[in-house]
């Protein structure tokens, strides 16, 4: 019910601002897509690297930080843009954090013979 | 111009970042894999800069500055802070997707045409789902850190599951309601807040601090969706592509999990599993035969195969180094050594490669569950490190069992077994392990450095002559 | 340097009519999500049916169906419809033989002991 | 409305495409694909029937009725004629995106604001694409079915792939040109026209007959992309994704073909390979040994372990059904029969598979390359139907040879090979095989259909008892 109205409101207000319906309706398709790959490309993630992995995906869902930029940066009221900063802040302490360690733990994984990567 | 700019960089970036995520496939290219999740993070952050409007630099740099201060000393935490460490992050990206949701709404309400209904829907998403990872994360960080005011074992109390349901529902209701009156019904949006950050406490309270990993992989996807919402807000396909990556690989991980441990999503949200724990602890009768580091040590040196089986306790005592100690000495005498990984050893996915890895261990050496054992029968000793549930033969015919279905490292099939830990108290499960009950198997009791560091003792003792 | 100059020219387009450059942009991610999936899907497909993918694949090419449709059916000078109506008639023939005949050789795969499937 | 039925109809569409190719991955769940590939080509007509607008139904009927009524009879083509049906196909997929991109051309013609750069880019490409795929896979077709007016051989002449490309680049300044004045410079459109039309013949006219398998498979993804390039014009999804999917599996198709030939794309558009072939057959010198059914009749029966490895000689002589009947005869026997298969035996990817498929022989009895050559040793008998390059050990040692390096099924590792085959002659590659000179190789010459029916009979007539 909620779905349907949704999508009967939506084209009547496409006029009113830049993204039409059909923009978002492309954003659906671009998530299903990426769901897709998502789903083919972790499943083939070696089970070796899975704590890795959760790191990684833990800095690569930091990509907020787009949107923490956009609204911290542009000229808002000075609440706005706090709580922009905020976001931005913890975006980035997960941006830095997540590859450091994701780093640091494939490091230590040693080719047989080969020597510790530094 | 600028927007092609923007829009380029973009497309890149999402190139790189599923790049980043294929090579995770192989351990060869996994490093590759980081850069290109960094190069892919930098053209992010870089395109977006390019915006036009974006002024306040003085804020941004303050806050990036702010997040290297506060992430690079995040990155350093030892190996077993890891779940936790995940899971204070999770809270980070939550609280930034709520944040950036709240902002946006606020925004519009000046303008709002732009609060299409679609828009509208999706801050919704993205800040209920915002805000209730921030606090369930911090509350399973806390948990998993064992902090003292957070109660381990699941809390209950009556109609708990139906209440934060409905809690939830509430929440979406009011959503629902802001989707046709953005403006007149703003007031509803705190309410909103509120209700979200409510409901990821209540959601964690019941779960009990071993099945965190789960929760933490399924929050992990939370996030991800948050992003998905947030770039459905802002006409962001970065936003979105990103998000879906990261919310199906936690997805999957935390499926990976529920099938290890052979048990539902709903087992894992609502059964207050690990409740038993202390009951099935006391109930304790039967003994076992104990063996000294002496005779264990002569046991390993007469074997011409050795299975190691780390567990959660070898993560507890911090004992990869030993272990790796250990796995020099019996080499050197020929020895073949291999390690069984059970995908839930630990308290991770992938918790012992970790540890492993980082003790220098070749990782052709740690072999999985369905490839080890078909070798079990032909071992002469499996050396079980910590670990319990996983190698729990009740897991195979006792139906009553609760991780009865659970696939499990056949320890018990070995010609004999040395079992490591520091008594007969039961694992995460809570359940008692036979395996320690049969006459094949000898326990060494004491924590796993001490015992192995023993072990390795002793058979240096022996072989002065290398 | 037609890249470039391609890029400049469409934002100026993009008011005079419905799909913005943020629309066009949009179908450069499919594209690219798309083909990511092509590449891990195919590449996954059992050799044995390397045969069938072929006609497979060449029966979903005759998406062009979609676009012949629109051209056919809509309101044009007859030499356009005219157009449209032969784009359509060889898409629907690709459609056509392209799934029957796939289906045709998959129907022959037996498993071990099982009957042949009609 | 409507408009959001048609997107949820080609979202739902675009899924299922991606289902319906992902489960190819398997014979069990691959006809489950072909439902999902109809699901969705049905969502994607219906959807587009929803356009507002469309009011021509009776072209519309009558042109869907003409397709069945080709498509249907193109659908019971021989298997051994597949790979001609598959490039008709080709030609139609070109033609229509083709023709779909001209008539949007001059469409616009009257609203030339619609004609934005991004999108007149689109139509040229589209346009090229379709047309030279049309042109190219007709000339691909004659040359497979061997129609008499169109060389077999590769013909050449100077400063042939220089011409080509030149034709190519002309087309698209012609094209880059009208990207900036669509409507001024309109005229250059059939121009365009004429030179894809050109060069998909010139293109193929160097390419042995041979060689288009390969050139099929990359016809079959420009056609691939001819529709994505259709998408960007009509701001078409789904047409992005399906020709998407379509382009990179024509493109891997290739490719493995390429890897399996041990050749480069350029060596297979531009070497005009295959000419050789004559002057190679006609040098012929040492003789090899033969041997007469009967004989082989009494080998095979004394085997314990025979392996066979078809080739494009079992595919002409149609003779599948025989070696159906052979391996009856041989299993009756309680000896071990299985079919080494070389991924580019035969004329398409997997020829030999469905061939054998047809004659009802289950397919784990069907080997792949890599996992028969390792058994090869301890193979009594290898028995080689029609097959020639695949099983030719100059792949392996002879620096000097064409297909020096493609990786090849060692039936000269076997302790005895049995080959048929109608003569000397080489086969594809053009070039002799040593393999039948060895020692160890017994030649039964003659059509692979009778021969195999001597086998068959000799065997029946040996064991009247069964
Ligand atoms: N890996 C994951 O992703 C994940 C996620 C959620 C849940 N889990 C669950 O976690 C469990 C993992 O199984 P597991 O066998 O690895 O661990 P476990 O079943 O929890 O058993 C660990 C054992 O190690 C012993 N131990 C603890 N500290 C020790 C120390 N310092 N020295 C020596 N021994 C010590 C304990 O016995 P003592 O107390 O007698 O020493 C305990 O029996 C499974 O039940 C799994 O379902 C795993
Ligand atoms: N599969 C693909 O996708 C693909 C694509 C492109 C190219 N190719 C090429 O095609 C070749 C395939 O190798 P192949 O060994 O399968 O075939 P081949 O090398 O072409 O040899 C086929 C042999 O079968 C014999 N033959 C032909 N008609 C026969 C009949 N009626 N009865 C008995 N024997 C007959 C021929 O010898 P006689 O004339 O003496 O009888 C010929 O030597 C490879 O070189 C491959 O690179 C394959």
């Amino acid at each position: 019910m909620s779905a349907a109205s949704l999508l009967a409101a939506a084209p009547a207000e496409a006029a009113a601002h830049g993204a039409g319906p059909a923009e978002s309706t492309s954003l659906l398709f671009v998530f299903l897509l990426a769901t897709f790959i998502g789903l083919g490309v972790v499943t083939r993630v070696s089970r070796l690297l899975h704590t890795p992995l959760m790191s990684l995906t833990n800095a690569i869902s930091a990509i907020a930080v787009v949107g923490s930029i956009v609204i911290a940066g542009q000229d808002h009221p000075p609440l706005i843009t706090f709580l922009g900063a905020v976001a931005l802040a913890a975006s980035m302490t997960n941006i830095v954090s997540g590859f450091l360690i994701t780093d640091r733990m494939l490091r230590m994984f040693r080719r047989p013979g080969e020597e510790k990567r530094r | 111009m600028s927007f092609w700019l923007i829009e380029a960089a973009y497309l890149v970036a999402s190139a790189l970042f599923i790049l980043s995520l294929h090579w995770m496939n192989d351990p060869k290219s996994a490093r590759r894999g980081v850069l290109a999740g960094v190069a892919a993070m930098t053209l992010a952050i870089l395109g977006t800069f390019l915006n036009p409007g974006i002024v306040n630099w003085g804020w941004i740099a303050g806050a990036v500055a702010l997040g290297f201060l506060i992430g690079v000393p995040l990155s350093w935490v030892p190996l077993t802070a890891v779940p936790q460490r995940t899971a204070v992050s999770h809270a980070f990206g939550g609280l930034a997707a709520g944040l950036v949701g709240t902002a946006k709404f606020y925004l519009w309400q000046d303008t709002p045409a732009e609060l299409t209904a679609f828009r509208t829907f999706a801050i919704v998403a993205e800040v209920i789902l915002g805000f209730l990872t921030f606090t369930g994360s911090l509350m399973a960080a806390g948990k998993l850190q064992e902090v003292k005011w957070i109660p381990q074992r699941p809390v209950t109390y009556p109609l708990q599951n139906v209440s934060n349901i409905g809690l939830l529902l509430l929440a979406f209701a009011c959503g629902i309601a802001l989707v046709f009156q953005p403006v007149s019904l703003a007031w509803l949006f705190p309410l909103i807040v509120a209700l979200a950050l409510a409901f990821g406490v209540l959601l964690i309270i019941p779960i009990g601090g071993a099945d965190m990993p789960t929760v933490i992989s399924l929050l992990n996807s939370y996030a991800g969706l948050a992003a998905v919402a947030m770039g459905f807000v802002l006409d962001n396909k970065l936003l979105v592509i990103a998000g879906a990556l990261d919310g199906s690989s936690g997805l999957i991980l935390s499926i990976i999990m529920c099938r290890a441990m052979n048990r539902s999503f709903t087992n894992v949200l609502f059964g207050a599993f690990g409740q038993v724990q202390q009951k099935a602890g006391a109930a304790e009768t039967r003994t076992a035969k104990r063996e000294t580091p002496e005779g264990a040590a002569q046991v390993l040196e007469m074997a011409s195969q050795v299975v190691i089986v780390p567990g959660y306790g070898m993560a507890v005592a911090q004992a990869q180094q030993r272990v790796r100690e250990l796995y020099d000495e019996l080499t050197k005498r020929r020895i073949e050594v291999k390690f069984a990984i059970h995908p839930v050893a630990g308290r991770m996915p992938g918790h012992m490669n970790v540890l492993l890895a980082e003790a220098d261990i070749p990782y052709d050496k740690l072999i999985e569950m369905d490839d080890i054992n078909p070798e079990m029968p032909q071992t002469d000793v499996v050396l079980v490190i910590g670990a319990n549930d996983v190698v729990n033969p009740a897991a195979r015919h006792d139906k009553a069992s609760p991780i009865y279905g659970m696939p499990i490292i056949e320890a018990d099939k070995a010609r004999l077994c040395l079992a490591i830990k520091r008594s007969m108290n039961p694992g995460f499960a809570g359940i008692e392990n036979e395996l320690y009950f049969s006459d094949r198997t000898y326990m060494l009791f004491g924590d796993a450095k001490a015992v192995v560091g023993d072990l390795v003792k002793q058979l240096q003792g022996g072989s002065g002559a290398h």
